[in-house]
């Protein structure tokens, strides 16, 4: 399944990269899982993605728990909580 | 009538305000968030999530005019990088009654706080930092919730 | 920054709201009320006790202060004839954080309904009537006793 | 005691007059006094003063009970509920 990520602030500044495609395995069903999985792709994944408990993410733009499965899935987004007005 | 922008110009809520107050409504409530001099804030730059902001901003105005007895409301939330005395936000609604808007203006600024993907990054003298959540704004949210 | 202006010109709110915006707080947060077409009213006149007005307007602003961390509150209150949608008064905060602007104002504004002596008149098509006082202001007021 | 009347909205056109300088009788204690003895002044006095439970008053620029002692009162206002903002 072809996700397209986005990540946002300091996320997106510890990957290196606004957004990417990923097609993670079939193993992987819910957003930790995912966070997990992106974790291994690089060392600044591993950076942005090793501490899942400061992360938030959307799915669809959506908000959405950690534990939520990914499903039909097109757009995920991971990044830290938000702190806007 | 809601209005809600988001972009990296400097609004004018004076125009804001004045727009609220063509509706024929007998309250306007404002708020109007700034960038503080913070410990030697220089810069403050906002990050968001584009589609997704505009969505939730126009979610929560139509909860506030589902919710309260609104002629109008309005969001103006800026992006980007700016300086200290710039606006960041604008939250503004009208009513008949001055405890409709007060009531909608509070919840909107409470949980736009909470809710609307934006990121707050402060630049002074000694490096740039992102901005932490607090668990005071996610209070506040949470006394808006049904 | 305490200022308290009551007087038969009409003001300007945008004017008010940019002097609150000058004192480097994060938080600005105001009400404006305006004359509604309420049932045909076509005139609202405003009639008050000059001396006590201004007294009671600068105490309240005092006790605003006081009671939360306001960097600045202004209050406008206009007084005689005024057509519909004109400004009656206007109730500005501001401070470090939202919490306390908002609440500063709204105490501001549902006090000064109750405590400030101003007496209103409607002129209608069918002749004019003094309005009556509302229970419910003095709900609202009494929420700020402490 | 000279005591100076001030009078609003419905009060004042009920009166006919916004204010008047006045010496009550030893009698008058209170305020509720005051406002019983005015409304024997004129036809135009009982009419403001008919209603008590209508009417508020000030003694010195403050809000005062109508039951409040009228001590050393310079200045009296009687007024209807305030109705501002």
């Amino acid at each position: 399944m072809r996700i397209e990520m986005l990540y946002f602030a300091w996320v997106r500044e510890a990957v290196g990269i606004s957004g990417e495609a990923v097609t993670p395995p079939e193993a992987v069903r819910n957003v930790a899982d995912l966070i997990a999985w992106l974790g291994e792709q690089s060392e600044g994944h591993g950076r942005a993605f090793a501490e899942p408990e400061k992360l938030r993410a959307a799915i669809d733009q959506q908000f959405v728990p950690l534990d939520r499965e990914l499903g039909a899935a097109r757009e995920v987004a991971i990044f830290p909580p938000v702190t806007g007005g | 009538m809601i209005r809600v922008e988001v972009g990296p110009d400097p609004f004018d809520a004076a125009t804001a305000a004045g727009a609220l107050e063509q509706g024929g409504a007998g309250g306007i409530a404002t708020f109007t968030g700034l960038v503080r001099a913070d410990g030697g804030v220089s810069t403050l730059e906002l990050e968001h999530y584009p589609g997704m902001t505009e969505r939730v901003l126009r979610d929560l105005a139509d909860e506030a005019t589902r919710r309260w007895d609104l002629s109008a409301a309005i969001i103006l939330h800026r992006v980007g990088p700016m300086t200290v005395g710039e606006r960041i936000v604008f939250v503004g609604t009208a009513a008949a009654h001055r405890g409709e808007a007060i009531a909608a203006m509070h919840f909107l600024i409470d949980r736009l706080k909470t809710d609307a993907p934006f990121w707050k990054r402060e630049h002074r003298a000694g490096g740039e930092s992102w901005i932490e959540a607090r668990a005071a704004d996610d209070d506040a949210a949470d006394r808006w919730r049904e």
